[in-house]
C-alpha cells in the first residue's frame, strides 16, 4: 500500500479541466517534485489534495484512506500541512502568534502551543523576526513563515508550493537546506518548484505535468532527459 | 504591572458607585452603559476579533428582549426568566442564521446580517396576535430603586468582559484572529472555520441577546422598532465597537462609556451647559446657539461618526499609541 | 418666588419632530397665558422641555432626569405612544405624577398606574364619530380596513373592526403596511375586486395621499372613504392629494369650531397659533395647550408642591379647556382617563368642515360620494 | 386575470425606479467596492433640491433634472475626496470603517435636511402628478412611464460608457488595482471621486423622478438604500443590465407579494429574494447574463 | 537619462532606502541585484511615483520626476511592470493592453501598437477576449509586458519579471527583455536570477539593506568575490 497517492484526478473550472487526469504515489520519507508549465494545474492538484476544491473524480489517498472529501482542517489534523503559492500571513500577527496559531491544531492549551511554535520558529531559523508583525516581513520571510506555520502544525507530509520562487542563489541553498532538514526530520515532502537548481538538487523523484495531464514521471535526471518535458517545460537550455 | 491593575481600580469604582451618586439620572446612564459594554464586547467578539462584520446586532438583542417580553406577557412569569432565555433565544436565531450565511464573506455577510434583522422586525410587527406587533410589550419593572438592576448589569458587564479576555488568550481566540486575518490560510492550519465563527456568533448572540431581556426588564417596554432598530442598536453596537477600539478587550468599555455619554450630552445639550449660559448672560447669541444645539443634536451625534472614524480609525484603545504620541507628546517605547 | 417648575417631555428632534414643535409652541403660548396672569399661588411656572426624539429608551431617561435632576412636582407632554408607554411605569414608581397629552395607546392607563392621567382619548375610541355616522347616515354593507403598521395604526384599526362588527358590516379585508410605501396599487388593486362599500383607512399625511390619488388611478368607487384621524386631517393632506381630496371623510378629536360652552378658547387658541407663529395647528397642539392649563389648575389647587399633593389635585381636575371638558375617570380597565367625544370632518371644496355628531356640524356631510368618473 | 395583469405593470413600472436607484450603487458599490449606506440619503437630498425648485421656483420636477444630477454629482465629489478617500489610506482593522462612515454621512445628510426643512412632509404636486392611460382595463402611470424610459436610456448609456471609453475602463481598473491603474497613467483619486459623483448623479435621476408621484420627509432615505442594495445584489456587482434586470425583478416581486400576500409582506419579500440570491446565485444575475 | 541621486524612501516609520543614487543612460540594460527585502522593488516604485522618496532627487531627462504625480509619470515614457504582474483581472487582455495606453501620444498610436504587441505575442492575440485573470502565469507576464510597451515607453522598469514562470518561459522572457531593448527601449531589470541578468546586462548595481554597495558592469560584478559567494551561491 502506498503512503500517499492521488488517482486520475480531474478538475473542472467551468468548461475548462485545470487538472485532467493526474495519478502518482509518494513514498514515505522522500522528496517527490511536481513540476510543469504555469498554469498546468499544480497548484490546482495541491488545492485538491488539502481539500480547498474538491475533485471532479477522482481520488487521494492518504495511509489507506480516502481523504478527496474531507474538509481542509480536517486534512490538516490527519497530518497533512501546506504552504501557499501566494503566501498568506496573518498580517496583524506577530510571527510568533501565527505559528501558535498553527500549533493549537496540535495541542489545546496556552503553554504547550507555545512551546511548540518555538520549537518550529527555531527550526526553520525565524527566531529573529519572532515578534515582529507578519505583515512588515519582506517575501522570503514570509515564505518562510509559510512553513514554519505548517511545520507547527507537525505533518507527516508536507505540500509546497513555490516556496523558494523569488530568493535569489544564495537564498535557495539555504532555503534548500531547510527542506532537508524538514525531510530527515521524518517528514515526507511534495514540491512544485520552477527552479531548476532547487527540484533538480532535491527531490528523490519528479513527475511532470502538462495541461493537466502527466508527461513523465522518474528520477531528476531521467525527467530532465525527457523530450515532451524538454518541449514543453524545460526548454533547450537545460536539455 | 501597573496596567494590571487599571481593571480592577475601575471595577472597584463601578462598584461603588450607586453608593456614592444617588441620583437617579445618573444611574440610569451608567446602567446603560454597562449594557453597552455587554453589547459592545459581544460585537466586538465576532467583528473586531473574528472579523466577521455584523450590521444586524439588533437581531440577537431584539430576540432576547422579545424572549423575555413574550414570556412574560404570555406566561405571565417575571421577565427575569427571559434573561435564562433570551440568551438562548438569540443563539437560536443566531445559529440557522450562522450556519447559512458564514458562507458568504465580508460586505456580503454584513449585508446579511443587515437583511435578518430587517425581516425580524417586519416579522414581529405583522406577527400581531403573537407579537403584539407595535402596540410593544409592556411589562412592569421589577424595583423601584435602579441599584439593583444597576449591579445585575455590571454583573453581566463584568462577565462578558472577563469572558472575552479569557476566550481571546486561549485556542479559541487565537483562532478568531486568525480566521479575521486569513480564513483560507486559518483553514490550512487545521481550524474549522465554520465551527469557530458558528462559536463567536454564539458568543456574540448570546450576550447580545442578554443584554436585551435585561432592556426589557430594565425599561419595562419594547416595540419592533426599539429593539430591532439598525440605527439605535445596530449601528450604535458598531460605534462602541468602533470608537472604543475594535479587537482590543477594554475597547468596547471605553467605547460604551463615550457613546453613552455623547449621545446624552448632545441630547440634553451639554446637560443643560449651554442653556444655563444663556440664561445667565442673558445673551440672545448664546440662546440662540444653544436652541440649535438641541435642535441639532442627532446632527452632531452624525458629524461625531464621521469625525471618530476620520480621526481614530482603529478607535481610542487600538489607537492608544497614535492619540499619546499627538496629543500628549509622549512616545512609548519602541 | 422661585417658578415651580414643570417637565414636559416631547420629540423636538427626529422624524416626529413636526408635531413636537406644535405642541412645544402650544404649551409655551398657554405658559404665557397663565404666567401673564399671575401664575399660581404668587409663582410662576417654568416649563422644562425634555426631547425624547420619538424613542421610548430615551423618553424614559428624560423622564428620569425631569424627576430626579430637575425634581419637577408633575410631567406632562408625551407625544408618541411609545415613549408614553416606556415612561408611565417611571412615573408611577417614582410617585410623580405624568399627565399624558398625546401618546394614545390603550393600555396605558389599564394598568392602574396610580400617577399617570391621561387627556386625550385613547386609540380605540377614535372611531366612534365614525361609528355614529355609520349608524345614524351612512348604512353600509360592507368594508375594508387599510392602516399602516404602527402602534396607532393597528390598534384603532382592531377597534374600528370591532366597530364594524357591532354594526353588521361585513370586513371584507383587512389589511397592514409598512408607512412609506411607494406604490399602493397592489393593496388598491385586491381593494378594487373586492368593491366594498367603505373604505377605511388609518394612515399618515402622505400615504393618505397616496392612497386616494392611487384609488383614482385605479378608479375605485366605495360609498364612502373615512380616514381614522393620523394624516387626512392635515393641510399637506389636501395639498397633496388635491382635488382627490374631495368628499374623504376624517375621524377627529378637535376642530376649532367647536363650540365654546364645551371647548372654551378653541378659536381663540386656533387663531392666536396662527397668528404668532405663521403656521397651523390642529389636535395635537390643543390637547398641549389644554394639558398646561390643566396642570396649572391643578397645582392652583394642590395643597403644596409635592408630586403627592399635586396627584391628588389632579385626579380632582374637573375643568373646561379648549380641548374640551376634562376629568379623570375609571371605566372598562381604565383608570384616571379622560372621556371626549370625537368627531368627523369632511374635505368639501378645499376645506375641512365638520359633519358628524349633527349638533356641532358646520355643513351637511356629503354622501354618498360620487364615482370618480362623475366628478368634475 | 385583470389584477394579475395590473399588478404585473404596477410591479414593471416601479422597477424601472428601481434600477435607476439600482445603477448608481451598482457604480458605486460594484465598480468601486464602496459599499454606500448613504445612498437612499443622497437620493432624498436630490428630491428636496426638486422640491425647492419647485415650489419656489416653479421649476417642473423633469427640467430640475438638470439642476439636481449636477448638485448631487458635486455632493458626491465632496463626500468622496474629502471624507472617503481619507479612509482608504488609514490602516484599519475593518475594511468596514467605510460603510460605518457612510453610515454617518447618511444620518449628518437626514439631520441637515431636517434641520432645515422639518420633519414636515412635503409633496410636489403637478399636472402629470396622477395622470393616468388605460390599456384596456390596465392603468398607466404617465410619470412612472416616463422614468422608466429615462432608466433604461441611462442603463444602456452606462453600459457603453463602461465598456467602451477610456475613462470608463479606469473606472473599472482602478476597481480591480489601484495601485496598477495608477502605474497605467489613471489619477484614481480622481476616478473614484468621478465615480462616486456619478453613482450619486444617477440616484439623483432616480429621487427626481420619483418626486411628482411620492413624496419627501427627511427619513426616506433609509429604505431605499435597503433597496439598493437589494436590486445590486440582484443585479450583480457592476453591473448596470443586471441593475435593470435587478430593479424590474424587485418590481414585479414586490407588487406580487403585496397583492397574493398581503402588502405588509412587500418587504419581507424583498429581503427573502435578497439573502437567498445571496446565497444561491451569489453574483446575481451578472453570472447568468454575463455582462 | 535617468539618474537617481541620493534617495531615502519609508513606509511610514520604516525606512527602507538610505541615500540610494544611480544612473540609466539611454539604450542600456541596468539590473539591480540585491537580497530579498534589500528594496529593489522599493526603488522601481520610487521613480514610478507610487512611493515619494523623503529626501533625494529622481531625474530623468532634467525632470524632476519626485515631484510629478504618480499617474502623470507614465506620461514622461518611464514605465513600470510591477512585480506579481498586477493585471486587471477582470478585464479582457485587449483591454489590459489598452489600459496600457492613455496617454495622449500613445493613445494616438495604438491601433499600431497593438498590433506590434500582438506580433510580438501571437499567444495574446489569441486570446484577447479572455479575462486575463484566468491566464496561465506565463501568459499574464506577457500580457503586462505587452500593456507596458502600449505607452510606447523610453524606459521600461521590470521587476522580477522571471517570478514564477517556467523554465521555457524564463528563456522567452530574457529574449523578449532583449528584443526591447532592440527596438531601442532603456531598460531598468530587477531580476533574482542573478546569473542570468549579469550576463545579459549592461551595467548592474547591488542593493544591501536599501544601500547601494557595489557597481559595474555585468562581468565585473559576475567575477566579484562578495556577489559571488552572496548572490551566485558559490
Ligand atoms: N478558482 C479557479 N477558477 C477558475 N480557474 C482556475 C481557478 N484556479 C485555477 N484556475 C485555472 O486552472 C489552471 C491551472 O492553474 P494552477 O494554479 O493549478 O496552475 P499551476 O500549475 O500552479 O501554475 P503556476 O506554475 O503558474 O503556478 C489555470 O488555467 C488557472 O487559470
Ligand atoms: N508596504 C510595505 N509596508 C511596510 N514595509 C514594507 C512594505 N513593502 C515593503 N516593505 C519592506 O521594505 C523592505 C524592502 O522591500 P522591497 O519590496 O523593496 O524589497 P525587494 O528588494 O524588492 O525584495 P524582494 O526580493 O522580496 O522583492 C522590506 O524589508 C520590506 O519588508
Ligand atoms: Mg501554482
Ligand atoms: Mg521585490
Amino acid at each position: 500500500m502506498a503512503y500517499f497517492k492521488v488517482e486520475s484526478l480531474v478538475k473542472y473550472f467551468g468548461g475548462l479541466a485545470a487538472v485532467n487526469g493526474v495519478s502518482f504515489e509518494v513514498a514515505k520519507g522522500e522528496i517527490f517534485g511536481l513540476i510543469g508549465p504555469n498554469g498546468s494545474g499544480k497548484t490546482t492538484t495541491f488545492n485538491m489534495i488539502s481539500g480547498y476544491h474538491r475533485p471532479t473524480s477522482g481520488r487521494v489517498i492518504f495511509k489507506g484512506r480516502e481523504i478527496h472529501h474531507l474538509k481542509t482542517y480536517k486534512i490538516c489534523k490527519l497530518g497533512i500541512g501546506r504552504t501557499f503559492q501566494v503566501v498568506k500571513p496573518l498580517g496583524r500577527m506577530s510571527v510568533l502568534d501565527n505559528v501558535i496559531a498553527a500549533a493549537f491544531s496540535r495541542v489545546n492549551t496556552m503553554a504547550e502551543a507555545r512551546e511548540l511554535a518555538q520549537k518550529s520558529i527555531e527550526f526553520c531559523g525565524l527566531s529573529h523576526v519572532r515578534d515582529v508583525l507578519a505583515k512588515s516581513l519582506p517575501i522570503a520571510g514570509r515564505k518562510r513563515l509559510e512553513i514554519t506555520r505548517a511545520m507547527a502544525t507537525q505533518p507527516e507530509l508536507l505540500l509546497l508550493d513555490e516556496t523558494a520562487a523569488g530568493l535569489n542563489p544564495t537564498e535557495l541553498i539555504e532555503a534548500i537546506d531547510l527542506i532537508k532538514k524538514i525531510r530527515d526530520n521524518g517528514t515526507t515532502i511534495v514540491i512544485i518548484e520552477h527552479i531548476m537548481h532547487v527540484i533538480m538538487t532535491i527531490s528523490d523523484r519528479i513527475h511532470a505535468i502538462n495541461f493537466g495531464q502527466t508527461i513523465a514521471e522518474g528520477t531528476p535526471v531521467e525527467v530532465a532527459r525527457n523530450q515532451a518535458v524538454i518541449e514543453a517545460y524545460l526548454g533547450t537550455d537545460y536539455a | 504591572m501597573k496596567k494590571r491593575l487599571y481593571p480592577l481600580i475601575l471595577l472597584a469604582v463601578l462598584a461603588g458607585f450607586p453608593l456614592v451618586v444617588e441620583d437617579n439620572y445618573y444611574q440610569h446612564l451608567m446602567i446603560l452603559f454597562l449594557m453597552w459594554v455587554v453589547i459592545g464586547s459581544a460585537w466586538n467578539m465576532i467583528a473586531g476579533y473574528t472579523g466577521q462584520v455584523s450590521f444586524g446586532d439588533a437581531a440577537f438583542f431584539g430576540s432576547g428582549a422579545y424572549a423575555a417580553g413574550l414570556l412574560a406577557h404570555h406566561l405571565h412569569v417575571s421577565a427575569w426568566w427571559g434573561m435564562a432565555i433570551g440568551g438562548l433565544a438569540a443563539l437560536a436565531v443566531g445559529f440557522p442564521f450562522g450556519w447559512i450565511c458564514f458562507r458568504l464573506r465580508g460586505a456580503y455577510f454584513a449585508l446579511a446580517t443587515l437583511a435578518l434583522n430587517e425581516v425580524l422586525r417586519h416579522g414581529t410587527t405583522i406577527a400581531e396576535s403573537f407579537t403584539r406587533g407595535m402596540l410593544g410589550i409592556m411589562i412592569m419593572p421589577t424595583f423601584v430603586s435602579k441599584v439593583p438592576y444597576y449591579y445585575i448589569a455590571l454583573g453581566m458587564a463584568v462577565v462578558s468582559v472577563l469572558s472575552v479576555r479569557l476566550l481571546i488568550r486561549s485556542k479559541p481566540g487565537y483562532y478568531f484572529v486568525s480566521i479575521r486575518e486569513d480564513q483560507d490560510a486559518a483553514e490550512s492550519l487545521g481550524i474549522d472555520t465554520h465551527f469557530y465563527k458558528m462559536l463567536s456568533l454564539a458568543f456574540a448572540a448570546f450576550w447580545t441577546g442578554m443584554a436585551g431581556s435585561l432592556y426589557m426588564n430594565y425599561m419595562g417596554f419594547i416595540d419592533p422598532h426599539v429593539v430591532f432598530s439598525l440605527h439605535d442598536i445596530s449601528i450604535m453596537a458598531i460605534l462602541v465597537g468602533i470608537v472604543g477600539g475594535v479587537g482590543t478587550v477594554y475597547g468596547p468599555t471605553v467605547g460604551a462609556f463615550i457613546m453613552v455619554a455623547v449621545q446624552e450630552m448632545f441630547r440634553s445639550g451639554f446637560f443643560g451647559l449651554f442653556k444655563f449660559l444663556a440664561e445667565t448672560t442673558g445673551s440672545e447669541s448664546v440662546r440662540a446657539l444653544a436652541d440649535v444645539l438641541t435642535k441639532g443634536h442627532v446632527l452632531g451625534f452624525g458629524l461625531l461618526v464621521v469625525l471618530v472614524i476620520l480621526v481614530l480609525p482603529n478607535g481610542i484603545v487600538g489607537d492608544w499609541d497614535k492619540i499619546k504620541k499627538k496629543v500628549f507628546r509622549i512616545h512609548s517605547p519602541a | 418666588a422661585e417658578p415651580i417648575k414643570v417637565g414636559v417631555v416631547l420629540p423636538l428632534t427626529g422624524s416626529m419632530a413636526k408635531f413636537g414643535e406644535i405642541e412645544r409652541r402650544s404649551f409655551e403660548m398657554a405658559l404665557e397665558e397663565i404666567n401673564a396672569k399671575g401664575g399660581v399661588k404668587g409663582r410662576k411656572i417654568e416649563l422644562v422641555f425634555e426631547d425624547d426624539t420619538g424613542k421610548p429608551d430615551v423618553g424614559r431617561s428624560a423622564v428620569e432626569k425631569l424627576i430626579s435632576r430637575d425634581k419637577v412636582p408633575v410631567v406632562t407632554g408625551g407625544y408618541s405612544s411609545a415613549v408614553v408607554a416606556a415612561a408611565a411605569p417611571v412615573a408611577h414608581q417614582l410617585k410623580v405624577p405624568f399627565v399624558i397629552c398625546t401618546g394614545a395607546a390603550d393600555d396605558v392607563t389599564e394598568k392602574g398606574y396610580e400617577y399617570v392621567f391621561r387627556i386625550n382619548p385613547t386609540a380605540s375610541e377614535y372611531p366612534e364619530a365614525t361609528k355614529s355616522f355609520l349608524k345614524g347616515v351612512a348604512k353600509v354593507k360592507t368594508a375594508v380596513i387599510l392602516y399602516e403598521n404602527t402602534q396607532f395604526g393597528q390598534s384603532s384599526s382592531k377597534a374600528f373592526e370591532e366597530d364594524c362588527k357591532e354594526l353588521g358590516i361585513q370586513v371584507l379585508m383587512k389589511e397592514g403596511y409598512s408607512a412609506g410605501a411607494i406604490d399602493f396599487k397592489p393593496l388598491l388593486t385586491n381593494v378594487k375586486a373586492k368593491n366594498p362599500d367603505l373604505i377605511y383607512m388609518v394612515s399618515y399625511v402622505l400615504d393618505a395621499s397616496l392612497l386616494i390619488r392611487q384609488a383614482k388611478e385605479l378608479d375605485i368607487n366605495p360609498k364612502l372613504f373615512v380616514g381614522g384621524a393620523a394624516g387626512f386631517t392635515l393641510p399637506e393632506f389636501q395639498m397633496s392629494a388635491g382635488p382627490a381630496a374631495e368628499y374623504v371623510f376624517s375621524a377627529t378629536l378637535w376642530t376649532p369650531n367647536l363650540r365654546d360652552k364645551d371647548y372654551p378658547g378653541a378659536k381663540k387658541y386656533f387663531d392666536n397659533f396662527r397668528a404668532r407663529y405663521k403656521s397651523d395647528t390642529e389636535y395635537h397642539g390643543a390637547e398641549a395647550y389644554a394639558s398646561m392649563y390643566v396642570v396649572a389648575d391643578a397645582l392652583k389647587r394642590t395643597k403644596s408642591f409635592t408630586p403627592k399633593d399635586v396627584r391628588d389635585a389632579l385626579a380632582a381636575t374637573n375643568m373646561k379647556t379648549a380641548f374640551g371638558p376634562v376629568k379623570f375617570i375609571s371605566y372598562g380597565k381604565k383608570t384616571q382617563q379622560n372621556k371626549l367625544p370625537t368627531y368627523l370632518v369632511q374635505w368639501q371644496d378645499g376645506k375641512l368642515e365638520t359633519v358628524w355628531p349633527k349638533d356641532v356640524a358646520t355643513k351637511k356631510a356629503l354622501y354618498p360620494t360620487p364615482k370618480w368618473s362623475a366628478r368634475k | 386575470m385583470d389584477v394579475f395583469l395590473q399588478i404585473l405593470v404596477a410591479g414593471f413600472l416601479k422597477g424601472g425606479l428601481y434600477a435607476l436607484i439600482g445603477i448608481g450603487m451598482t457604480l458605486i458599490m460594484g465598480v468601486m467596492g464602496i459599499i454606500n449606506l448613504a445612498h437612499g440619503q443622497l437620493m432624498m437630498v436630490a428630491m428636496y433640491v426638486t422640491f425647492v425648485l419647485h415650489s419656489f421656483f416653479g421649476v417642473d420636477p423633469y427640467l430640475s433634472l438638470f439642476v439636481a444630477m449636477p448638485a448631487l454629482f458635486l455632493l458626491g465629489v465632496v463626500i468622496q475626496k474629502y471624507l472617503l478617500n481619507p479612509l482608504i489610506k488609514a490602516e484599519t482593522i475593518l475594511p468596514e470603517n467605510q460603510v460605518l462612515m457612510t453610515v454617518g454621512i447618511g444620518m449628518v445628510l437626514t439631520e441637515v435636511i431636517r434641520f432645515i426643512f422639518k420633519s414636515d412632509y412635503k409633496s410636489v404636486t403637478t399636472s402629470y402628478t396622477g395622470a393616468t392611460f388605460f390599456l384596456g382595463s390596465i392603468s398607466f402611470s404617465w410619470a412612472l412611464v416616463v422614468a422608466f424610459g429615462i432608466a433604461v436610456a441611462f442603463t444602456v448609456a452606462m453600459f457603453f460608457f463602461l465598456i467602451k471609453t477610456d475613462l470608463g475602463r479606469s473606472i473599472r481598473a482602478t476597481a480591480q488595482d489601484k495601485d496598477a491603474a495608477i502605474l497605467m497613467g489613471v489619477n484614481t483619486r480622481r476616478i473614484t471621486v468621478i465615480t462616486f459623483g456619478l453613482g450619486t448623479a444617477l440616484v439623483a435621476c432616480a429621487g427626481t423622478l420619483l418626486v411628482p408621484v411620492y413624496y419627501v420627509f427627511p427619513d426616506l432615505g433609509g429604505p431605499f438604500t435597503a433597496k439598493a442594495f437589494i436590486i445590486t445584489i440582484l443585479g450583480g456587482l457592476g453591473s448596470t443590465v443586471g441593475a435593470i434586470f435587478g430593479g424590474v425583478t424587485l418590481g414585479l416581486a414586490e407588487s406580487l407579494g403585496a397583492t397574493y400576500l398581503g402588502m405588509e409582506y412587500e418587504d419581507i419579500v424583498g429581503l427573502t429574494i435578497f439573502v437567498l440570491v445571496l446565497l444561491f446565485l451569489p453574483g446575481g444575475f451578472k453570472r447568468l447574463t454575463k455582462v | 537619462m535617468l539618474s537617481i541621486e541620493n534617495i531615502d524612501v519609508r513606509y511610514g516609520d520604516l525606512q527602507v532606502l538610505w541615500g540610494v543614487s544611480f544612473e540609466v543612460r539611454e539604450r542600456e540594460i541596468v539590473v539591480l541585484v540585491g537580497a530579498n527585502g534589500a528594496g529593489k522593488s522599493t526603488t522601481l516604485k520610487a521613480i514610478s511615483g507610487i512611493l515619494k522618496p523623503s529626501s533625494g532627487s529622481i531625474r530623468f531627462d532634467g525632470i524632476h520626476l519626485d515631484q510629478v504625480p504618480s499617474d502623470k509619470v507614465i506620461g514622461y515614457g518611464v514605465v513600470h511592470v510591477p512585480e506579481a504582474r498586477r493585471l486587471f483581472r477582470e478585464m479582457s487582455v485587449e483591454e489590459n493592453l489598452i489600459m496600457g495606453s492613455l496617454s495622449r501620444p500613445a493613445k494616438a498610436k495604438r491601433k499600431e501598437t497593438l498590433e506590434y504587441v500582438y506580433g510580438l505575442f501571437p499567444r495574446l492575440r489569441e486570446r484577447r477576449k479572455q479575462a486575463a485573470g484566468t491566464l496561465s502565469g506565463g501568459e499574464q507576464q506577457m500580457c503586462a509586458i505587452g500593456r507596458g510597451l502600449m505607452a510606447l515607453p523610453r524606459v521600461l522598469m521590470f521587476d522580477e519579471p522571471s517570478l514564477g514562470l517556467a523554465p521555457i518561459l524564463v528563456q522567452e522572457v530574457f529574449e523578449i527583455v532583449k528584443r526591447i531593448k532592440e527596438e531601442g527601449v532603456t531598460i531598468l531589470l530587477v531580476e533574482q536570477n542573478v546569473r542570468q541578468t549579469l550576463a545579459l546586462c549592461d551595467r548592474a548595481y547591488v542593493l544591501e539593506n536599501g544601500r547601494v554597495v557595489l557597481h559595474g558592469t555585468g562581468s565585473e560584478l559576475m567575477a566579484d568575490g562578495h556577489v559571488k559567494e552572496a548572490y551566485l551561491g558559490l
